[in-house]
C-alpha cells in the first residue's frame, strides 16, 4: 500500500499535484499560475534529491524499486516497475531541476495561455521522469510516447512563425522511429515472456541475427530523439519555433532521453549487436560532430547556431557511449548533464534577448557587453562552458569522453581505431571557433544599432535562472567526483556485462 | 652554499603551496564583489582595486619565496595534494601540487613580474580607460589579471598533466578577453575582439595537439602524474618508441600553439592589440614560454627520442630567425617588440630542443625580465605620447599652432615618435638597457643566457648555431633600429613634441626590472652554473653540463656589434631626419628600402603568411561550412529530402487515393451512413423530454427489468 | 426470539412509517424530520447488527451533519410554494406500478429463491468494534481512504465554488 | 438474532420507498432526501450482510458510502442552491433546458 507515498512515485507523478491546482485557476490568474507551476516544480526537484539522499551510490544494481502488476496478461504480464540506478540518477534531477528553471525563465515569456502552459509543462516532466525511470519496456513506451503530446502543443501553440509546421515535423518524426521499437519491444515481450529489465537481462539468448535487427529497431527511436546524424532535420525546426523553455527542457531533456535509452536498452540488452556495431554507431557520432560545429558557424540565427551545436555535443555522447569502456561511458554520461547544463542556459540566453529584442538573427547585435555587463559575464561563462574549457564542466566530459575513445582505440578494444577519437579532437577546435564567433558577434565590438543601447540588463529574477546552472558549471568543472562517483558502480557492471557477451560472442 | 645548513633546519613551507593559486583568487573574487561598488563610490577607488590585485598577486611572490627557502634545504621537493578531481576506473587525475625546483623557478618569475605588472597597471590602466572612455572597465582589467596568475600557477605546479593542461587552457582564456579588453576598439570597431578570437582559436589547435598526447599518454602509461610517467618512460621506450616518439611530437604542436612558433605563431602579432601590461607579462614574459616550460618538464620524455628533439630544435631556431626578419620591417612599436618575443622564443624551444634544458630555462628567466621591461617602457613611452596629443587637444594655442593629429593618428607607429630620450628619462634610460640585454651585449642577462644557447648549438647541431646567429644579428639591428627612430633625434609629430613621463607609479616598476636585467645574468654565470645545480635537482639525467665557449661569446658579441653600427648607419640621427624632410611623394617609408626593396616588402608584410592561411584554411572552411549548411542541410537535406521528398509524397499519395477512390466508393457510403444516423437520431431525440423525472422513470424501469430477468432466468 | 421478534417489528414499523411520511409529507421540514427519525431507526438496526461504530456514525454524520445542512437549506430557501402547473401525465400511476413490480420481485427472492434463513451464530468478540474498523480500514484500503479524502476536498471545493455568488465587474 | 432475510426484506421495502419519492415528487430538496433514503437502505443490507458472513469488508464499505453521501450531499445542496439562485424555483419540472 506504499505505491503512493514510495519516492520514485511521488518524483514522477508529483507534478500532477500542481495540475490539478492549474485546472481551478482562472485564466487571468497568470501569476498565481507561474507560482504554482514554479512551486510544484520545486517540491518535486526536492523530492529527487530526497531520492537522491536514499540512493546508495555503492551499490550497481537498481535501487528504490517498486514493482506492481499492472496489466496482467497470461504470460507476460506488464508491471509498473519503476527504479532508479546509477545510469539514471543524475538524469532524473537534471529534468526536475532545468524543469524548475525553465518555469522561472519563461516567466514573462509566456504571457498568452499561462496557465495551459504551465499544465503542459507540468505534464512533460511527469513523462521525462518517468522515462528515466521505468524499468518495463511497456511503462517506458508509455511515458517515451507521452512526452511527444505535452511538447507538441508546447511548440504548436507558442512556439514562433512555424510553429505549426514544426510541431508536426516533430511529432511525426520522433513518432516513425518509436514505431519501430515498439514491434521490438512486442517482439521481446512475446519471445522472453517479460517486459520487466532485469528479468530480459537475465534470460538473453537472443539469436544474433534478430539480435542485430532488435538493436537497430530500437536505435531508431533513439538516433531520431539524440538526434544522431543524419537524422537530425527536425532539431533546428524544433528549437527555432519552440518557446524558450520548450527548447530547453528538449534540449536539456528530451534528447538525453535518446542517449539515455541506446545506454539503458541497446547496451544491455543486445551487448552482442553492440559491439557488433560500435565503430558504425561511434563512426557516425564523429561525423556528426564535425557536421554539427561546421554547419553551427554559418548559422546567422543564434538559436539556429545553439541547436545544431547540440548536434555537435550529442555526437560526444554517443562516442563515449560507444567507446564501451568507464572513462567513455561515464563521460557520456556526465556529458549529457554538461549539455543539459550549459546548452539548456544557452537557450535561456537566447530567450531573454529575444524577450527584448524580438530577433534573434546575430547580425542586429552587436556590443552587448557594453550595454548588458551582466548578461555578458554569465553567457561567457556558459558559452566557455559549452566550448569545453578546463575548468568547467563541458572540459570533463568532453576529456574523458575523449580518452575513453582513444582508449577503445587500442587494438582488441571497440573500435579499433584512435582515428575516432583523433578526429572528434578536431570537434574541440570546431567548437572553439562557432561559440567564440557567436559571442563575438553578440557581445563584442562597438554598439552599431541604436535599440540596443537601451537595453536593460539582467533583472534578479533573470540572474537567478542562470545561477544554479552556472553553479553546478563551476561545480562539475572543479570538483565532478561526487558526480563519477553516483554513476560508477552501475557503469563497471554495464561494461563488464558487455565485454562479458562480446568475449561469448567471439567463441564460435 | 655556506647557508646550506643553517636552512635545512628551517621550517618547511611546501605545504603553503596552494596559497600561490588561492592567493590571487581571492584577490579577484574580492574585485567581482566589491570592485564595481568601490569604484563607483571612492575617489581613490581605482588605487583600491587596482592595489588589491596587486597584493594578492605580490603574496604569490612572498609564498614563491618561502618555497624556495624550502627547497634550499630539501632540493628534492614534494608534491602536495589538494583534491582528488577526476577518477573513473584506472584513470585518476588529482588537484595537487609540485613543488621541486623547475617549477619554482617558474612561480618566481611569475610572480616577480606578475605582480611588478600589476602595480604598473595600476597607473597605466588609470589613463587607459580615461583614454578609451569606460572607466568601468578598471576593474575588470584587474580580475583577468588575477585570474591570470591564477591560471599560470596553476600551470607551472601542477603535479599532472592534466592540471597544467587546465592552466594552459586557462592562461589561453586569459589571453582572449585581454586582447579583446577593448572589444569595441580596433579595425572597424572589432579588431581587438578579432584579435583575441585569432589568439584562442589558433592556441587551442595546439591544444587539441596536447589533449592528443594526454590520451597516448594515459594509455601508454596509466597515468597522467609526471613522477609516473618519467619513472615508466624508458621501459615504454623500449617497447614501442614510436607512443613516445607520437607523444613528444603532439606535445610540439601544443608548444607551437601557445609559445607561438611557426606554423602557429600568427596569432602573438595580433595579440598587441591588448593594452600593453596584458603584452608585457602575457605575451612576452609568461603565457608564451609556457610550451618551454612543457618540453623543459617533459625532459625526461625527449631524450628518449631524438627525432622529437631533431624537430623541436628545428622549429625553434627557424622561428627565431624567421620572426627576426619581419620584426626588422615593423612600424609598430609593439609589433617589433612582438615578433622579437616570438624569435626569442624560438630561441628558448630550440635551446629545450636540443636537450640544453638548463639553458634554455634560463633564457626564459632572463627574456621574461627585459623583454617585460621593453614591453612596459614602450608602454610608457606609447601614453606618453597620447599624453602629448591630449595635451596639444586641450590647450588651444597649441592646438592652432600645430597641425591637426586627427583621428587616425597612431600613437604607437614609430614614425610618430623620435626625440623622447629628452623628453621621458627614465623611460628612454630603461629601455635602453632592455634593448642591449635583448642584444646580447655583455654583461647584461641577455648576453649570458643566450650565449649559452648557442654555444649548446654550436656543440650539438650546427646548422641550428648558424641560424640563430643570423637571428642574433637581426635582433641587435631591429633593436638598434627601434630605439634610434623612438628615442633619438627631433619629434617627428607634435604628440612627440610634447610627450611627458609617465607617473613613479609606472616608472619604480620599470626601475626595479632594470635592476633585474642587469643583474639577471648572475642566476646562471660560467663557472658557477648555480641554475644549473639548481635544477639538476629536478632535471637529473637529463641535464647538459654547460661550458663557456670564449670563441662563440667573442663571435656573437662582435657579430651584435656590428649589427648595431649598421643600425647606427641606417638610422643615426642627422641621416633619418635627412630622409625624413624629402618630400613624402617621393620617399619610401624606410630608408632600408632604397637598399633591399622586395625583402623589406616581404618583411613589412610578414611573408604573407597571413593572408597564405586566410586562403588555404579560413576561406575554405567557411564556404565549407557555408555549402553544408544551406545546401546540404538546409537545401537538399531538410527542404528537399523531407519536406519535398517524404511529405511531399506522402501529400501526393494520400491526394490520389483522395481523388479517385475516396470519392467514388467510400465517400457513398460514408454519405449513405450520415443520412441514416440523421434519421435515427430524430426520432431518439424525442425521448430527451428534459424531465429528470422522466429520466429516473426509465432508469427505474431498467431495474426493474434486469432484476426480473436475473431472478427469472 | 419474541424480544428480537419484538424489537425488529417495532424499529420496522418506525423505518417504514417515516419512510411512508417523507414521501407523503406536504412541506420539506417534515420530510427532513421524518427521515432524521428514519435513520435513527436504522441506527438501533446496526447496533443490533453488531456495528456500534457505524451506529454512531450513522447518528453523527447522517442524522446529526447531513440532515442539519438540509434543514439550513431549506430554511435558506425558505421554498415552500411549488408552482401547481401540469404534472408530467403518467409519471405517477407507473412509478406505483414498478413499485409494486420492484417489491413483488424482491418477495420472490427472497422466498422462493434463497434457503430458510437459520439466525446467523453469535459475533466473535470485537467484531465490529471501532478497533476492528480502524485495523481493515487503514491495512486493506488505506488506498480508498486516501481517495475519499480527496473526494471530500473536491467536494467542498465544488460547494463553495458553486454556491459563490459570480463576482461583479468593477 | 433474527435470520438476516428479516433484514433484506426491510431494506428492499425502504428502498422502494426511497425510489417512489424519487420518482413522484417534485421538489428537489425532497427528491435528494429520497436519495438517502435509498442509500440508507443499501447500507442495511450491507451491514447484514457484513453481519452474516462475519466480515468486516461490508461494514467497512457502508463507511465509504456515508462519507461518499456527504460529499454527494455537499455537492448536491450546493447545485440546488445556485439553481434556486438563478430560477429562484426548486420545482424539477421547472428545469427542462435539457430538452432535446
Amino acid at each position: 500500500m506504499n505505491f503512493l507515498l514510495h519516492p520514485l512515485t511521488l518524483v514522477t507523478f508529483f507534478p500532477l499535484v500542481g495540475v490539478v491546482v492549474l485546472l481551478f485557476l482562472r485564466d487571468e490568474q497568470k501569476t498565481l499560475a507561474r507560482w504554482v507551476a514554479l512551486v510544484t516544480s520545486l517540491i518535486t526537484f526536492g523530492i529527487s534529491l530526497a531520492v537522491l539522499a536514499q540512493f546508495n551510490p555503492a551499490n550497481p544494481d537498481l535501487q528504490l524499486a517498486i514493482d506492481l502488476p499492472w496489466i496482467p496478461l497470461a504470460g507476460w504480464e506488464i508491471h509498473y516497475f519503476l527504479a532508479v540506478d546509477g545510469l539514471s540518477i543524475l538524469l532524473v534531477l537534471l529534468t526536475t531541476l532545468l524543469t524548475a528553471v525553465s518555469v522561472l525563465s519563461t516567466w514573462t515569456a509566456v504571457e498568452d495561455r499561462v496557465k495551459q502552459f504551465m499544465i503542459f509543462f507540468l505534464l512533460l516532466e511527469v513523462g521525462m521522469v518517468g522515462v528515466f525511470l521505468a524499468q518495463d519496456l511497456f511503462l517506458f513506451y508509455v511515458f517515451w510516447e507521452f512526452t511527444l503530446v505535452p511538447m507538441y502543443f508546447l511548440i504548436g501553440i507558442w512556439g514562433g512563425g512555424r510553429r505549426t509546421y514544426a510541431a508536426v515535423k516533430f511529432f511525426l518524426y520522433t513518432m516513425a522511429g518509436s514505431i519501430l521499437m515498439l514491434l521490438a519491444i512486442l517482439w521481446l515481450g512475446i519471445y522472453q515472456g517479460s517486459f520487466q529489465m532485469p528479468a530480459l537481462i537475465a534470460k538473453g539468448g537472443i539469436p544474433a541475427n534478430i539480435e542485430f535487427w532488435l538493436f537497430l529497431a530500437f536505435a531508431a527511436a533513439f538516433a531520431i530523439k539524440v538526434p544522431m546524424w543524419p537524422l537530425h532535420s527536425w532539431l533546428p525546426d524544433a528549437h527555432v519555433e519552440a518557446p524558450t523553455a520548450g527548447s530547453v527542457i528538449l534540449a536539456g531533456v528530451l534528447l538525453k532521453m535518446g542517449t539515455y535509452g541506446f545506454l539503458r536498452f541497446n547496451l544491455s540488452l543486445f551487448p552482442q549487436a553492440t559491439v557488433q556495431l560500435a565503430p558504425w554507431m561511434a563512426g557516425l557520432a564523429v561525423i556528426g560532430i564535425l557536421y554539427g560545429a561546421a554547419v553551427s558557424y554559418a548559422q546567422k540565427d543564434v538559436k539556429k547556431l545553439v541547436a545544431y551545436s547540440s548536434v555537435s555535443h550529442l555526437g560526444f555522447v554517443m562516442l563515449g557511449l560507444f567507446a564501451l569502456n568507464p572513462q567513455g561511458v561515464q563521460g557520456g554520461i556526465l556529458q549529457m548533464v554538461n549539455h543539459g547544463l550549459s546548452t539548456g542556459a544557452l537557450f535561456i540566453i537566447v530567450g531573454m534577448i529575444y524577450e527584448r529584442r524580438h530577433t534573434r538573427e546575430m547580425d542586429a547585435f552587436g556590443g552587448l557587453w557594453k550595454v548588458m555587463p551582466i548578461y555578458g559575464a554569465l553567457t561567457l561563462i556558459v558559452a566557455l562552458s559549452s566550448m569545453g574549457l578546463p575548468g568547467l564542466n563541458g572540459f570533463v566530459g568532453e576529456f574523458t569522453i575523449l580518452l575513453g575513445a582513444w582508449g577503445a582505440g587500442q587494438p582488441g578494444a571497440a573500435l579499433g581505431s584512435t582515428w575516432f577519437a583523433g578526429l572528434a579532437a578536431v570537434g574541440v577546435i570546431l567548437a572553439a571557433v562557432y561559440i567564440l564567433l557567436m559571442f563575438q558577434k553578440l557581445f563584442l565590438g562597438p554598439v552599431t544599432k541604436e535599440e540596443n543601447r537601451v537595453l536593460l540588463d539582467l533583472n534578479w529574477r533573470e540572474v537567478v535562472t542562470l545561477v544554479p546552472l552556472i553553479v553546478l558549471i563551476f561545480w562539475i568543472g572543479l570538483y565532478p567526483k561526487p558526480f563519477f562517483m553516483l554513476m560508477a558502480p552501475a557503469v563497471d557492471k554495464l561494461v563488464a556485462a558487455v565485454q562479458a557477451a562480446s568475449a561469448v560472442a567471439l567463441i564460435p | 652554499m655556506f647557508f646550506q645548513e643553517t636552512v635545512s633546519q628551517a621550517p618547511q613551507f611546501f605545504g603553503l603551496v596552494p596559497w600561490i593559486v588561492f592567493f590571487p583568487v581571492i584577490g579577484l573574487l574580492f574585485n567581482i564583489a566589491f570592485g564595481g561598488m568601490i569604484l563607483k563610490r571612492s575617489p581613490a577607488g581605482e588605487k583600491i582595486v587596482g592595489w588589491v590585485a596587486s597584493i594578492a598577486s605580490g603574496l604569490t611572490f612572498v609564498v614563491s619565496v618561502l618555497l624556495l627557502v624550502s627547497l634550499l634545504g630539501h632540493p628534492e621537493g614534494m608534491v602536495v595534494p589538494l583534491a582528488e578531481w577526476i577518477k573513473i576506473g584506472s584513470f585518476s587525475a588529482n588537484w595537487s601540487f609540485q613543488v621541486d625546483t623547475l617549477s619554482v623557478v617558474m612561480m618566481l618569475v611569475v610572480s616577480i613580474v606578475g605582480t611588478l605588472i600589476h602595480i604598473y597597471s595600476i597607473g597605466y590602466m588609470h589613463e587607459d580607460v580615461r583614454h578609451n572612455g569606460d572607466p568601468g572597465r578598471y576593474g575588470r582589467f584587474f580580475v583577468f589579471m588575477n585570474l591570470f596568475i591564477v591560471s599560470m600557477m596553476i600551470l607551472v605546479s601542477a603535479d599532472n598533466y592534466l592540471m597544467l593542461f587546465v592552466g594552459w587552457e586557462g592562461v589561453g582564456l586569459c589571453s582572449y578577453l585581454l586582447i579583446g579588453f577593448w572589444y569595441d576598439k580596433g579595425e572597424d570597431g572589432i579588431g581587438n575582439a578579432v584579435a583575441g578570437k585569432k589568439a584562442m582559436i589558433t592556441t587551442r589547435i595546439g591544444d587539441v595537439g596536447m589533449l592528443l598526447a594526454l590520451f597516448a599518454m594515459f594509455w601508454a602509461f596509466g597515468s597522467l602524474d609526471f613522477n609516473t610517467i618519467f619513472a615508466k618512460a624508458p621501459q615504454v621506450a623500449a617497447a614501442s618508441p614510436v607512443i613516445i616518439l607520437l607523444i613528444t611530437l603532439f606535445m610540439l604542436v601544443a608548444v607551437t600553439g601557445k609559445s607561438a612558433q611557426i606554423p602557429l605563431y600568427v596569432w602573438l602579432p595580433d595579440a598587441m592589440a591588448g593594452p600593453t601590461p596584458v603584452s608585457a607579462l602575457i605575451h612576452a614574459a609568461t603565457m608564451v614560454t609556457a610550451g618551454v616550460y612543457l618540453v623543459a618538464r617533459s625532459a625526461d620524455l625527449y631524450i628518449l627520442e631524438p627525432q622529437a628533439q631533431f624537430m623541436v630544435t628545428l622549429v625553434g631556431s627557424a622561428t627565431a630567425l624567421f620572426a627576426a626578419t619581419i620584426a626588422v620591417g615593423q612600424f609598430d612599436i609593439k609589433k617589433v617588440l612582438a615578433y622579437s618575443t616570438v624569435s626569442q622564443l624560438g630561441f628558448m624551444v630550440a635551446a629545450v630542443g636540443m636537450g640544453a634544458f638548463v639553458a634554455g630555462m634560463f633564457h626564459l628567466v632572463t627574456h621574461a625580465f627585459f623583454k617585460g621591461l621593453l614591453f612596459l617602457s614602450a608602454g610608457s613611452v606609447i601614453q606618453g605620447v597620447e599624453r602629448g596629443a591630449h595635451h596639444i587637444e586641450h590647450d588651444p594655442k597649441l592646438k592652432k599652432q600645430s597641425k591637426s593629429l586627427g583621428p587616425d593618428f597612431d600613437p604607437q607607429d614609430m614614425r610618430n615618435m623620435g626625440g623622447l630620450r629628452s623628453r621621458m628619462k627614465v623611460t628612454f634610460w630603461v629601455y635602453l638597457i632592455g634593448a642591449i640585454s635583448l642584444s646580447g651585449l655583455p654583461p647584461l642577462a641577455g648576453f649570458w643566457s643566450k650565449d649559452e644557447i648557442l654555444a649548446e648549438a654550436n656543440k650539438l647541431y650546427i646548422w641550428a648555431y648558424v641560424l640563430l646567429a643570423i637571428a642574433a644579428i637581426f635582433t641587435a639591428f631591429y633593436m638598434t633600429r627601434q630605439v634610434l627612430m623612438v628615442f633619438f633625434g627631433k619629434p617627428r609629430s607634435a604628440a612627440a613634441e610634447h610627450a611627458q613621463e609617465s607617473p613613479p607609479v609606472m616608472t619604480i616598476p620599470l626601475m626595479i626590472l632594470a635592476g633585474l636585467t642587469v643583474l639577471g645574468g648572475l642566476i646562471n654565470l660560467p663557472e658557477f652554473h648555480t641554475l644549473e645545480h639548481w635544477m639538476e635537482h629536478t632535471l637529473g639525467q637529463a641535464i647538459h653540463k654547460a661550458e663557456f665557449v670564449m670563441l662563440v661569446a667573442a663571435l656573437s658579441t662582435v657579430l651584435a656589434l656590428l649589427a648595431i653600427v649598421a643600425g647606427w648607419w641606417f638610422y643615426n640621427p642627422r641621416r633619418y631626419e635627412a630622409f625624413w624632410a624629402e618630400p613624402a611623394a617621393k620617399r619610401p617609408d624606410d630608408p632600408l628600402r632604397r637598399l633591399i626593396g622586395p625583402l623589406f616588402e616581404l618583411w613589412k608584410n610578414k611573408y604573407w603568411i597571413d593572408e597564405l592561411y586566410w586562403a588555404a584554411i579560413l576561406n575554405p572552411y567557411i564556404a565549407l561550412s557555408r555549402f553544408l549548411a544551406d545546401v546540404v542541410d538546409w537545401r537538399f537535406w531538410h527542404d528537399w529530402f523531407h519536406d519535398q521528398a517524404l511529405f511531399g509524397g506522402f501529400n501526393r499519395l494520400t491526394g490520389l487515393l483522395a481523388g479517385r477512390i475516396d470519392l467514388g466508393i467510400i465517400d457513398g457510403i460514408a454519405n449513405g451512413l450520415g443520412t441514416l444516423a440523421q434519421r435515427v437520431a430524430a426520432v431518439l431525440r424525442s425521448v430527451q423530454t428534459g424531465f429528470v423525472r422522466n429520466y429516473a422513470l426509465s432508469i427505474f424501469l431498467g431495474v426493474v427489468i434486469i432484476l426480473g430477468y436475473l431472478l427469472l432466468r | 426470539m419474541i424480544p428480537d421478534l419484538i424489537l425488529f417489528f417495532g424499529l420496522a414499523l418506525v423505518a417504514v412509517a417515516s419512510a411512508i411520511g417523507l414521501l407523503l409529507s406536504r412541506s420539506a421540514v417534515y420530510a427532513a424530520l421524518n427521515l432524521i427519525l428514519n435513520f435513527t431507526a436504522i441506527a438501533v438496526f446496526y447496533l443490533v447488527l453488531d456495528a456500534p461504530f457505524l451506529a454512531l456514525m450513522q447518528v453523527t454524520v447522517y442524522a446529526g451533519a447531513i440532515m442539519v445542512l438540509f434543514l439550513f437549506v431549506i430554511m435558506l430557501l425558505g421554498a415552500e410554494k411549488l408552482s401547481t402547473g401540469p404534472t408530467l401525465p403518467y409519471q405517477r400511476p407507473l412509478s406505483i406500478l414498478l413499485a409494486v413490480i420492484l417489491l413483488l420481485e424482491a418477495a420472490y427472492a427472497l422466498f422462493f429463491r434463497s434457503s430458510p434463513g437459520a439466525p446467523p451464530a453469535p459475533a466473535l468478540a470485537g467484531f465490529g468494534s471501532p478497533q476492528a474498523i480502524g485495523e481493515t480500514l487503514f491495512s486493506a484500503y488505506l488506498l480508498p481512504f486516501e481517495v475519499v479524502s480527496i473526494l471530500l476536498l473536491a467536494a467542498m471545493v465544488g460547494a463553495i465554488v458553486l454556491t459563490k455568488k459570480p463576482r461583479r465587474r468593477g | 438474532m433474527l435470520p438476516i432475510e428479516y433484514y433484506t426484506g426491510l431494506s428492499v421495502i425502504l428502498f422502494t420507498l426511497g425510489a417512489l419519492g424519487v420518482l413522484i415528487r417534485r421538489n428537489a430538496l425532497i427528491i435528494f432526501m429520497s436519495i438517502e433514503l435509498m442509500l440508507n437502505s443499501a447500507n442495511l443490507a450491507f451491514v447484514s450482510f457484513a453481519r452474516s458472513y462475519e466480515g468486516m469488508s461490508g461494514q467497512i464499505f457502508v463507511f465509504f458510502v456515508i462519507a461518499v453521501a456527504a460529499a454527494e450531499v455537499a455537492v448536491g445542496l450546493a447545485l440546488i442552491v445556485a439553481i434556486f439562485h438563478t430560477k429562484r424555483n426548486i420545482d424539477v419540472d421547472q428545469i427542462n433546458s435539457m430538452k432535446g
